[in-house]
């Protein structure tokens, strides 16, 4: 009896300790800085940061300095839902970003609908923001499927490709990417002549590649993962002697890809933001200036180079805090409005523009194909 | 008769545990089954109880065959059974133990008891009151809240028999349930069997003790070697030739000679070898050995017997470290040895035989020879796949392999078989090869007869002469009094945990104490001298 | 047939890697009857010690080298003060060593984080071709150690008196403490053995499996699952019970669904404890297995 | 008796006007439905379960596919999903309780790897990696009560886990309760007086299963999303954990390990991974030296510690 209503108590006073001083703006972050995604997480709470650091530094917005609090969601769907809670409620958030899980995302919509607090989700899956008329706070920031999916069969419509064959792993982010290829791909007139499946912590993947070979009419290979998995289909591609292009997601922009595949990377190309190829732009590149501003200040701050995934914190923070700006209001409904309103932001990781219709903002013209050489990143042209 | 056991056959994969038991018994009957180590007792209780399928034979109850049928419809239909082992449930209190001995009869289900429905309270008060009732019977009413693990073994023996009671069952099979039980615990046993067996109970038990069953027991089966050697009332079973040979053995005629030739040994002008000094052991509750003494001089043969239970095994397991001493004093070679572990001894040049053999079945006889000398060799060695030593003097274990193998030849055709698949009589064998390998300056034995066909046990009795007249001092214990005297220069008699005779091996196998200790407890006054020198004359 | 001969080449290296994972099982159940759920952990913390400390400049060799050494004694340590105080407890020994591998899966994220890290393959990556079916030199090296290492402990159980004083603890601890050896001082023995062929595995895997902190996790339960096939305790059982495993897999994975793949491996597992729990190489082990009623 | 008091207190919870605690303590009473489960079977039972994950994820996927393709409603949707899983238990323990021991063990965790395999790659009905979305909140349309809220989920929850609790402890208390103790010691004893011993276990399997399905439906349908994730393997040895914490033998010890456990892991988790470690020393520390739970344990220890004071060590040996 006495431990329980002493953990009770003691609960209250947790709760109730979360009186807020109103010069700061509370905003909220569900990134995962532990569990499976924590490579994800941790980037993006890093981005993220950097941008709270920014923001801070030139005065805040209105004078009043933003406060990012983060519940590391440990990449756990019934985490993400007492994060958010506690994110709402507690710390009285007015705006919440991040989870990189799209299943931590799509565990807490319901909550922030029904809160009405506005999160700019940094899942890929672009069904975390449709339909929009039942998702109206939920925006994205990352580049969705969808999109790079286009701009994958642009490219192969340039080159004449019409048969692909498709390996993807049985991740959440793999399993979509597949779905958006199936939908996408036939409306194109893309013929997708065979399609394997790998685990995603599977030692090897040369029986799904062998498959793949055996076809011989595919005119290239894409290939749709995370993590290790993608550079171990790297290595047994070459080493099967496939000498079909080999195309990645915008996953493959995870710089661990080159360090573990080494030379067998070389040659993959993928549609992605373009941080890692900022210096080849061409001035007139309306990102480059703030990709570049980016990277400096990362590297500054953390003593190495962001990947896309910070560059996603980032975007997040800084879009979050321009509308506030132009909402001129802590409301969570104003910004919203607000955030609703951007148009042609030019952020690192992509160029966005959201609408009453489209919550996933990013614009084709943000993502450009890359192909890694000497293990390098480059502009792919 | 009630129950009827015809032709049943036991095997165990080559071991052949019973073969055409045959017997029956009425309602209301109180039979002890006995028998020496390892005649086959407890199997046939499990093979009755349903635990174990018979591989041959039938058995009927109640004019129904029940040889094949689990111990849980056993039970129904009115056959209990306890364990050697107690297998209490200790985390219960005593009252709860007999309780969970009446839930299948009570037919409470786990459905109803999750809603707690009326029937559930209602058979939760009859078997309350039902526990009460029984706990009262076997005189353990006082502790009914106490914890079952905290009751002496002698309690804890009633109490099962309580817990079997309340299963409704009215047919008892008690499988030894006056082991390791003093005399006072036991009368107590003695009472409880009697009233059980005034409430119209029929109750069949396995034991050792002869004071005990002669007390109780209206009927006595014998078994011996996996046969009913015997089956009759007391009087009669204790004047049964074959009965008395299969308790105290047969001579044989070849060591009988070998003995009497044996040179005297040098033990007057030496220290003793192994020196136990007034030594008690308790496990539990349970004094397994009080004030035992008994020493042993270099190159001596001292046979140590006794019936079952009566603490041989304890005292064996003493000298290897492997027993709670309570008090008293182990010497061995002057040294204190009371707290050494198994480990110390063995380096220490003694090397045991146990019971049962203990071989280790998976692997070659010539593993497990070599295994005999692992305190022995060097830490190199035992790393290395081939004995760095090999060719060198004195020492090397395969020298000391063919030297076994010169003793025991049998073994050198086996080199290569499995210790498991071995016959009784060359496991021993293998068993005592394997600690003459430690090159020991004392050799334990228990019970080296037990299992082995009377053949193999002449060669084996006639080995140990020859292992002695080398100079090598041994301990022999064996349930076999006479075949073990008539080898050894001296011998000690063990009962219920002392030693009660000690002396030269003649005066022993003389004495009428001697077979006082194995079956002349029987409480049948006045006859009890000419049932005795019946006995012991073989 | 190309193809088939493919999956049949994949799947021997797989299934390589799968009984290296499972020969440490062996050693210490073997010796402790314990089965250790913490072991395909060892192997991660083999690699990525071997990892880090070549990273820190040394050659090669000796970075491994010591890797393996310290893998051993963390096995030891763990052996001291996890294994030990639980006694022979099946039940608690199950649960302790599952804690075991939580607390080396968090370390592991403490010190090297979450990213995958990989070990430079040991002769090149220019794959070796065989009637059409290719191979990349280090998966050579994982079935050669593999064999090597099988066929080493098996020799060493057979041959060397400590070999066969750990069967012996197996097959009869009271007859083993009879003739003087103590289990006492044959438990931290096994594990550091275990403990060395976990992190040897570890190594040899990790440039091609590539290593992060909870990838001992899953190469551990499929070790595992090829002890059962091959029987437990047996080095030679778990090495052909890894190469089933493997070459089911990868067939599955070439001719059925892909994704249903790992599901192989609980099916072969449940498959065999139920129909066939001694394995296919050895005696029925009584204390897993209900034998009375 | 001060239990049962402390869990009507909880009743004042949502008043509190706190969504997090509310949340948090409906978490964790979702969560101490399957620890009672698992408690039934390895710690009064005695057989090891490494799988319950499975039954807690069966629960949640067939009430959510129920009432999202079905179109059925929830509270059926519960109650058949329980139903079956209950009965899919029963067929589960006819196979796995011929195995004990190390084989027991393997084989539940095996089958809860094979349950969460199927749940990522029955993607038509579970939706894959990506799960579920869209279960709808309970609610009792004639009564006009809907669950929408935390606040009044709570009492859903809060009901279920006394129905849970109290049948657990009818269940433990009844007479029946003896023979299950009395299985995890001897079974041999046990099938001598009577019991079918293998029935027995699958029955306690059975309501273990069902009471863990049961709460698994009502977890989907309160986060309105499931994905295979939450069904892993750890959630099973999570339960192992709550169940070492809580003295594997007691339903108030049970329930509040499953309170430790959630909330010794919130402040925790601010520090990165240490709290994994953490977490797997406590469940180390636990059994290899606190066989007896934590509670007890620290009791233990402490009691141990103050009369080590007095007597000098060893004296009591």
């Amino acid at each position: 009896m006495k431990r329980w209503t002493g953990l009770i108590g003691a609960l209250a006073i947790v709760v109730g300790g979360g009186a807020q001083a109103q010069d700061t703006i509370k905003i909220g972050s569900l990134f995962e800085t532990s569990g499976f995604l924590a490579f994800l997480g941790n980037q993006g709470l890093e981005g993220a940061n950097l941008a709270v650091e920014e923001i801070n530094a030139s005065g805040g917005i209105d004078g009043k300095k933003i406060d990012l609090v983060n519940f590391n969601t440990e990449s756990d769907e019934t985490k993400a839902v007492i994060g958010v809670k506690k994110l709402i409620e507690r710390d009285k958030v007015v705006a919440l970003i991040g989870a990189m899980n799209s299943g931590s995302t799509f565990s807490i919509i319901d909550i922030v609908q029904r809160a009405g607090i506005p999160i700019v989700s940094n899942g890929a899956s672009r069904a975390i923001s449709t339909p929009v008329n039942e998702k109206k706070w939920v925006f994205q920031a990352p580049l969705t499927d969808v999109l790079v999916i286009n701009v994958l069969i642009d490219h192969f419509k340039e080159k004449g490709i019409g048969k692909i064959a498709l390996n993807n792993a049985d991740s959440g982010f793999a399993t979509s990417g597949m779905k958006q290829w199936q939908r996408i791909a036939p409306e194109r007139g893309i013929d997708i002549v065979i399609q394997q499946t790998y685990g995603n912590n599977d030692p090897d993947m040369t029986p799904q590649l062998t498959n793949i070979r055996a076809k011989s009419e595919v005119q290239a290979v894409v290939q749709w993962g995370t993590g290790k998995g993608q550079a171990i289909v790297a290595k047994n591609y070459r080493q099967l002697g496939i000498d079909k292009p080999l195309y990645y997601s915008h996953a493959a922009s995870d710089p661990n890809l080159i360090k573990l595949a080494g030379d067998a990377a070389n040659g993959i190309i993928f549609p992605t933001s373009k941080i890692a190829v900022v210096d080849e732009l061409p001035d007139s590149d309306p990102q480059k200036k703030v990709t570049a501003n980016f990277i400096e200040k990362f590297k500054a701050k953390y003593g190495r180079g962001p990947a896309t995934f910070a560059g996603n914190g980032y975007d997040s923070m800084i879009m979050l805090a321009d509308a506030i700006r132009r909402a001129g209001s802590t409301d969570p409904a104003k910004i919203r409005d607000a955030f609703e309103q951007t148009v042609d932001y030019p952020g690192v990781t992509s160029v966005y523009t959201y609408s009453a219709v489209d919550h996933y903002g990013a614009q084709p013209e943000g993502v450009a194909l890359q192909i890694i050489e000497d293990g390098k990143i480059r502009l792919y042209k | 008769m009630t129950l009827t056991v015809s032709g049943i056959g036991m095997k165990f994969g080559g071991l052949e545990a019973l073969r055409d038991i045959t017997f029956g018994v009425d309602d209301g009957e109180l039979v002890a089954v006995i028998g020496p180590n390892g005649a086959g007792k407890s199997t046939l209780i499990n093979v009755i109880c349903g635990n174990y399928a018979p591989t041959a034979g039938a058995i009927e109850f109640r004019h129904r065959r029940i040889d094949a049928l689990p111990p849980h419809i056993m039970n129904p239909l009115g056959i209990v059974r306890t364990f050697q082992t107690i297998e209490l449930f200790r985390e219960l209190t005593v009252h709860e133990n007999v309780m969970a001995g009446g839930v299948a009869g009570a037919k409470v289900g786990v459905a109803p008891s999750l809603f707690r429905w009326p029937s559930v309270s209602r058979s939760e008060k009859a078997l309350t009151r039902m526990a009460d009732e029984y706990l009262d019977l076997v005189g353990l009413d006082r502790r009914r809240d106490d914890p079952a693990s905290v009751l002496s073994a002698g309690q804890q023996r009633l109490l099962i028999i309580a817990r079997a009671l309340a299963s409704g069952a009215d047919w008892l099979f008690l499988d030894e349930p006056g082991a390791g039980l003093n005399p006072v615990a036991k009368e107590r046993l003695a009472e409880v069997i009697a009233r059980l067996r005034d409430h119209g109970k029929t109750i069949v038990f396995v034991e050792h003790d002869m004071g005990f069953i002669g007390r109780i027991a209206e009927r006595i089966i014998v078994i011996d070697r996996g046969r009913v050697i015997a089956d009759d009332v007391p009087e009669k079973i204790r004047s049964d030739e074959r009965v008395i040979s299969a308790y105290l053995g047969v001579g044989s005629a070849s060591t009988r000679g070998g003995r009497k030739t044996a040179a005297p040994s040098k033990r007057k002008e030496t220290a003793p070898l192994l020196d136990i000094r007034d030594l008690t052991v308790r496990y539990g509750g349970i004094t397994a050995l009080q004030d035992t003494s008994l020493t042993l001089m270099p190159g001596e043969l001292v046979a140590v017997v006794g019936a079952n239970g009566a603490g041989k095994s304890t005292l064996l397991k003493a000298i290897m470290g492997e027993a709670p001493v309570a008090s008293g004093k182990i010497f061995l070679d002057g040294q204190d040895a009371t707290h050494w572990t198994p480990r110390q001894f063995v380096a220490a040049g003694l090397s045991m035989c146990p019971e049962g053999r203990q071989l280790f079945g998976s692997l070659s006889v010539i593993d497990n020879l070599k295994l005999g000398r692992y305190t022995q060799v060097g830490a190199l060695e035992r790393w290395l796949p081939w004995s760095p030593r090999a060719g060198h003097e004195g020492g090397d274990t395969d020298r000391l392999i063919e030297e076994v193998f010169d003793v025991f030849p049998l073994l050198r055709e086996r080199r290569d078989q499995l210790a498991g698949t071995l016959s009784g009589g060359e496991g021993q064998v293998l068993a005592i090869g394997r600690a003459l390998m430690n090159t020991p300056d004392l050799l334990v034995l228990d019970e080296p007869s037990l299992g082995v066909a009377p053949r193999m046990i002449a060669e084996i009795f006639e080995r140990l002469t020859a292992l002695r007249e080398r100079g090598m001092t041994i301990l022999l214990v064996e349930q076999n009094a006479r075949a073990a005297l008539e080898i050894a220069d001296r011998g000690y008699v063990l009962d219920s945990g002392r030693v009660m005779v000690e002396g030269s091996a003649v005066e022993l196998l003389e004495s009428e104490s001697m077979a006082e200790a194995y079956l002349g407890a029987f409480p049948v006054s006045g006859e009890t001298g000419a049932a005795r020198t019946g006995g012991t004359h073989a | 047939m190309v193809d088939a001969l493919q999956f049949l080449v994949s799947g021997l290296v797989i299934g390589s890697i799968y009984g290296l994972a499972g020969i440490g099982f062996t050693g210490i159940y073997n010796v402790t009857g314990v089965v250790n759920f913490a072991q395909g952990d060892k192997a991660m913390i083999g690699a990525m010690l071997a990892i880090s400390l070549s990273q820190m400049g040394l050659p090669p060799i000796v970075a491994i080298l010591l890797a393996v050494g310290l893998t051993g004694a963390v096995a030891v340590v763990i052996e001291c003060f996890t294994v030990r105080p639980v006694g022979n407890d099946v039940w608690r020994g199950i649960i302790v060593t599952i804690g075991v591998g939580i607390v080396l899966r968090g370390i592991a994220v403490v010190v090297w984080g979450t990213e995958a890290r990989g070990l430079p393959a040991f002769s090149g990556e220019e794959p070796i071709h065989f009637l059409g079916a290719t191979v990349s030199p280090q998966s050579l090296w994982v079935m050669g150690i593999t064999a090597v290492l099988a066929i080493g402990l098996a020799l060493f159980f057979q041959l060397t008196f400590i070999g066969k004083a750990f069967r012996a603890c197996a097959v009869n601890p009271f007859a083993s403490r009879i003739v003087g050896i103590e289990i006492r001082t044959m438990s931290p023995i096994a594990f550091a053995i275990s403990g060395v062929l976990g992190a040897i595995a570890g190594i040899i895997i990790a440039p091609i499996t590539l290593m992060q902190y909870d990838t001992g996790l899953l190469i551990g339960l499929k070790g595992f699952v090829a002890c059962i096939i091959g029987g437990f305790g047996n080095p030679m059982g778990a090495l052909l019970g890894g190469l089933i495993l493997g070459i089911a897999e990868t067939f599955s994975a070439g001719y059925l669904s892909s994704g249903y793949k790992n599901a192989i491996a609980f099916v072969l597992l449940l498959g065999f404890l139920i129909f066939r729990p001694e394995g296919l190489f050895r005696e029925i082990d009584s204390k897993l297995v209900k034998h009375e009623r | 008796m001060k239990t049962p008091l402390a869990l009507v207190c909880l009743l004042i919870v949502p008043f509190l006007g706190s969504d997090y605690l509310t949340n948090l303590l409906i978490v964790v009473m979702l969560h101490a439905l399957p620890a009672i489960g698992v408690s039934l079977l390895m710690g009064y039972t005695g057989q090891i379960s490494l799988g319950h994950a499975a039954f807690y994820g069966l629960g949640a996927y067939g009430a959510a596919a129920f009432s999202v393709h079905g179109g059925g409603d929830p509270w059926i949707g519960i109650a058949l999903a329980t139903f079956l899983v209950g009965v899919m238990s029963s067929y589960l323990g006819w196979v796995i309780f011929r195995l004990r021991g190390h084989y027991l063990a393997v084989a539940t965790l095996g089958f809860g790897f094979i349950v969460n395999i199927a749940f990522v790659e029955l993607r038509d009905w579970t939706g894959g990696p990506n799960g579920l979305p869209g279960i709808p909140p309970l609610d009792i349309p004639i009564l006009d009560l809907s669950f929408h809220t935390d606040g009044t989920f709570f009492y859903v929850a809060w009901v279920a886990m006394i129905l849970a609790v109290v049948m657990a402890q009818n269940l433990v208390n009844a007479p029946v309760g003896l023979v299950m103790r009395g299985i995890a010691e001897s079974e041999r004893a046990v099938s001598s007086l009577g019991n079918d011993v293998t029935s027995l276990k699958r029955k306690i399997l059975v309501i273990s299963a069902a009471v863990s399905a049961a709460s698994g439906g009502l977890y989907a349908h309160y986060i309105g999303y499931i994905s295979p994730q939450p069904f892993a393997i750890d959630f099973s040895i999570k339960l192992v954990v709550i169940i070492a914490i809580g003295g594997f033998r007691s339903i108030p010890g049970i329930l509040f390990a499953t309170l430790f456990v959630t909330v010794i892991t919130e402040p925790l988790q601010e520090l990165g991974y240490y709290d994994v470690v953490v977490y797997g020393l406590f469940l180390v520390v636990i059994i290899a030296y606190m066989p007896q739970g934590l509670l007890q344990g620290a009791y233990g220890l402490g009691r141990r510690m103050l009369s080590g004071a007095r007597a000098p060590a060893g004296a009591g040996r």
